[in-house]
């Protein structure tokens, strides 16, 4: 994909990049209080730092697209427009959760939002995304997939496997790696010598681009360029958005493996107080309007925290409820 | 319901054809399937030229990917027949078996779910010295994975009937295709028909044991009925047709009439499919039967290649027989102890 | 032997320091696994700093990779202890168990070998909420490996003397650790030892029932028995320890002198581990049940999230009671039969 | 990796080489013939066609270093040393072979020739491998490993894993791709939109290089400067070496998916009889010592067939040995 100098997205869609990237790091800040404290127990894997590439990502998506995520997803999700009380109904395990308890934050889908599916196994979700692109591609549907992974996951062999497959089918497919310079503990110079992610793409004869993860301008140009060109059907991109992850690799992670100064440098390019100075240096948000979004969030967040934590958990009775859909004569 | 006679290759490419015929979503895709290679042994020859290579087509070496897709394009509502050539290649497949597609429908609470059908084939039985990384016999790890079901054809018609099934379920299926068996000829109804999931068929009355069986153990735990019968020994003779779900009525119900079972599998005897029949059938017959319940499976050795030792690995005729009799001589003990 | 009170993490930690003291030919390898992280809970802490990066590896996330280059190491006469982070996830690499490792000896009559251990953890009954792709007991699918071994220590003196065993063990073994024991403290010998595969250990000596358990079945059996003490039941509890091979003398002595015998474990009911014991039980000691061999284990689902439903669908000490109480109950009808 | 113009290997390799190539031919001409007459019973993969490589890639291994082949691996065993006797009997399952019936044509190894393994798994043998050059770097030995494969293994996870690992770990490996332009019967059109499998290195960072590989010459000098880069500690290469197969996937496949002209096309550039026309024009043999090499070759196969087919079949009693080191209370 050739990188055409853009002009920065229409004011409308910075507005709303940045609504949602105060969204995601308020839903990040609250889930990560109420583990740390003890308020509630729930498994949880932090993206805060990473908010500029869901949002914009999510700002380029059409609703009718759709999207596969993984454990860390809730940015994504977020982006994708998936309530609140959803979100937090899953991870904290509740009945009023679209999955009743039976998913947790691994394992999040919300189909009216169109993201298809959270996967906890490293990688997977790409192969499945590819299964979603191929019906898009039957269905002769305008429909885009996209897929979001580490940096780590392009080098399980699900990664290249799905990758080539795509290339071949020619599918309608968005690679979005948000390369966070570490998987779990271990930094990717640990385990990959490629220089840039985006260069694997050439491996199966389609373009990848790296971007600046933590500019939605920028990440969002490019986003939305890869997604016209699979709606066009000029087949999958590769997306590298570099980013940073601020929290460990879930709550209770220590992060000695990262060394301080890279996570001060990191915390230094905050992506959402630097696109906050930007939308206001360059006339696109008052003050006001941006205090008030932030107030939104975090009043938002709160009433869906305090919805789920009320809610009860789901009854033991459920348990054996969709293990089939026809269940005549399975085991017990 | 009329009917031709056929093998079992061509009924399974006829209840594809017809699968393909009345529904749009049915899809294919394997390695090799399209025309004009129509599959490694032909099972799925022709479809690609009636129905394009879109809706049958050919994939990289790919399995992880392959399985990917289906259940991707089962969350909308698509029924891909994927194929994994061989049994024995399923493990590098096996995480979106087991994490994806069989807990879709769970994790979710019903609202998505990938209703795949993976075909697969053993070649165990052959006698082809394939060897120990083509032979394998693995039902047993499928039938301990909640959310999916497994279907073990033995005869042309249950082929047809079961993956016409299996297609059309909304629970992802495993269905797989025994290579010593596509060969086998037999009636099989023309039109479109589904044999339901956890039917067994009674193949053989009998009063005084159940031998209960499925897949490439139907021919053999015949022959050994015959040699029975010889001696005088009524036996009942179940295919079970699917492990997951199992009839366990009718196997019962069986069992309760003769007080004897022996099962009978090509797969490795220890921790193999016979160990839970055995442990249910005794769990509910404790103290009806007449003799525990014999198990005949392969031996715990991985499959060799040289036919002299393929034939020591798997079950024979005479350890059938050799198992019923075991049943048979428990029966004067059991009775007074 | 001199003892330390310990965890059972430090255990291990412990068996792999002295493994890669004793032997250059040791060597770890998975994701994480070096300092600082010192693995994703900190089993392998400490070990990269002691022996080097080069012995104790950070891998990609290449799960087929890891198991792949441990076999190949392993043909060369290296020792690898291989870390797949969670049981569920082996089904990426199992290719290289089932068709590698396994099979090496076998396919060379010897010539080769992959004397490999994976080290791998079931993060079920934990109740951290981890879910259906992360809490799965999946043991059962190698048993049915032949040439593989498959340990389960439930303490931490267990975990320590098994471990070293599976390094120096000339076959591949799965090394099975629970994550809702490993902070589990218990006195551990300080200097290096090993327990044998296939010695089970008698918990505890009774007279009225015996119930068989390993891994995180262990403690929950303990509970249950304490409740069946006060019953007055005598019961007998035993710790598999290796689940392949199995120590059946002990099982089956300890059955001949109860009668009855109850299996527990987190792995699923149907077609798990329970379902070879129960059988084998039953094959041998027919006559001298009082009642049929009762199986506990997880329901027929996939494991759920929620804290309220986790606990629905792992087994509790209540149903391994009333299991025992099934087999109590038993007597009188099994007696006059 | 550079590639250098280079001059012809010395003769002494040359007339190895076609040695090599006369006996690898002659088993698969004498494999295919007693399969297809039903002389004997038994699974083969013909080679034939793809000689050069094989022969290549033998001369240009030491005796000490290591290789994992496959299925299709009768040339590369033969090229390293295997002796017929041993491959033919593994092939007929007979209880002279060194995995006395328990091997079987796909799972041949050979330890003394340096043969690890033979895998029927497509891709399997990659990772294998590895692990087997990261022996070599752990003992600092100056031993490489070569692994060869086909086109359509590099579309398996396993082959990215583990090129990924190799160059992480910077390991003495040399990636021996057999491009046959078919997957069993697939053609690389409809599995890769990749121009070039050699570029596939380029996502690892490392070099990756195409050669003629029905010209023993080209594929050997590449090879051999792959491989002392290996042993120099250097890293992994990929050599790609384009070829074709005459015969079909496994004997009784028809063929049928393969383009009459593409299969005559080949055939006329057999690399057997080229080779031979270069030799003797380039006067490094006469006509005498290539019909004597050719002679010998019918020969040794001849024998070695004799002695395999008069062999018993394994006992059926030995089917229990070796299934464990230490069966102890091991299941029956
Ligand atoms: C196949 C697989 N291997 C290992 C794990 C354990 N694990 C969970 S997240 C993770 C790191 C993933 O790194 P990356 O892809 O960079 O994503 P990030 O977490 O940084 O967003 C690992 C190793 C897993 N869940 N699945
Ligand atoms: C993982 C796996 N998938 C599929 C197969 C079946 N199969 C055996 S050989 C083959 C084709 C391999 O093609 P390629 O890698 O190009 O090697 P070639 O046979 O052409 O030498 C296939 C699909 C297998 N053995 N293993
Ligand atoms: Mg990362
Ligand atoms: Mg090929």
């Amino acid at each position: 994909m050739e990188m055409r100098p853009s002009s920065p997205p229409p004011a409308a869609v910075r507005r709303r990049m940045y609504e949602l990237m105060t969204l995601m790091k308020a839903a990040d800040d609250r889930m990560t209080k109420g583990i740390t404290t003890g308020e509630f127990i729930a498994v949880y894997f932090p993206h805060r730092g990473q908010e500029a590439t869901a949002a914009a990502l999510g700002a380029a998506l059409r609703p009718t697209d759709q999207l596969v995520t993984t454990y860390r997803g809730v940015h994504d999700h977020i982006g994708k427009g998936v309530p609140l009380v959803d979100l937090f109904a899953e991870i904290l395990g509740k009945d009023i959760a679209p999955g009743r308890g039976k998913a947790g934050t691994m394992h999040i889908a919300s189909p009216q939002a169109g993201v298809m599916l959270s996967t906890g196994i490293v990688g997977a979700g790409i192969p499945v995304a590819v299964g979603l692109a191929l019906a898009a591609q039957l269905e002769k549907a305008d429909r885009v997939v996209a897929v979001t992974f580490g940096d780590g996951a392009t080098n399980t062999g699900a990664f290249h496997e799905a990758a080539n497959m795509a290339a071949v089918w020619n599918l309608p497919l968005v690679l979005v790696c948000q390369n966070n310079l570490y998987g779990e503990k271990t930094p990717i110079g640990m385990t990959m010598k490629t220089k840039q992610i985006a260069d694997r793409a050439r491996a199966y004869e389609f373009p990848g681009v790296r971007v600046n993860g933590n500019d939605p301008d920028e990440a969002y140009a490019t986003l939305s360029e890869a997604i016209e060109r699979a709606r066009a059907g000029e087949g999958p991109t590769l997306v590298e958005c570099m980013t940073f992850r601020f929290r460990g690799h879930s709550i209770g992670d220590d992060m000695v493996y990262i060394p301080k100064e890279q996570l001060a440098d990191a915390e230094a390019k905050d992506p959402i107080p630097t696109y906050r100075a930007r939308l206001l240096s360059s006339g696109v948000c008052t003050e006001e309007e941006l205090s008030s979004i932030e107030a939104t969030a975090l009043n938002t967040v709160e009433e869906a925290v305090k919805t789920v934590v009320d809610a009860p958990l789901p009854s033991p009775e459920s348990l054996m409820a969709h293990v089939y859909a026809n269940p005549d004569k399975a085991p017990v | 319901m009329q009917e031709r006679e056929m093998t079992m290759l061509e009924a399974l490419n006829l209840a594809l054809d017809q699968a393909l015929a009345r529904d749009e979503r049915v899809f294919l895709l394997g390695e090799d399937i399209a025309d004009p290679a129509g599959g490694i042994v032909g099972v799925t020859q022709g479809l690609s030229t009636k129905y394009g290579h879109d809706r049958v087509r050919d994939t990289p070496i790919s399995e992880a990917a392959i399985l990917g897709a289906a259940v991707g394009a089962g969350l909308q509502g698509f029924r891909a027949v994927a194929e994994i050539m061989f049994i024995d290649l399923i493990p590098i497949a096996l995480d979106q078996i087991l994490n994806h597609a069989a807990k879709m429908r769970f994790m979710t609470s019903g609202r998505l779910s990938s209703p795949i059908t993976i075909r697969t084939a053993t070649l165990g039985g052959m006698g082809m010295g394939t060897g120990a990384t083509h032979g394998q016999t693995l039902e047993a790890w499928f039938m301990h994975i909640p959310g999916l079901k497994v279907a073990v054809p033995a005869t042309p018609a249950d082929a047809k009937g079961l993956l016409t099934t299996a297609i059309f379920d909304d629970d992802p299926v495993l269905f797989i295709e025994t290579g010593a068996l596509l060969g086998t000829r037999g009636a099989v109804p023309v039109d479109e028909f589904s044999i339901p999931f956890g039917q067994a068929e009674v193949v053989r009355s009998g009063n005084d044991v159940t031998i209960i069986t499925y897949g490439l153990g139907r021919p053999q735990v015949l022959a050994a009925a015959d040699t029975l019968a010889g001696e005088g020994v009524s036996d009942e003779v179940i295919d079970l047709r699917t492990l997951l779900p199992i009839d366990f009525p009718t196997v019962l119900e069986s069992v309760a009439k003769t007080r004897r079972a022996v099962i009978v599998h090509y797969a490795t005897r220890f921790a193999g499919p016979g160990a839970e029949l055995a442990a249910t059938i005794t769990e509910e017959l404790f103290s009806q039967l007449a003799a525990p319940v014999a198990r005949v499976g392969a031996k715990f050795a991985p499959i060799p290649q040289a036919s002299s030792l393929e034939a020591e690995v798997f079950p024979s005729v005479a350890a059938v027989v050799e198992a019923a009799h075991r049943t048979m001589s428990g029966t004067a003990e059991a009775l007074v102890r």
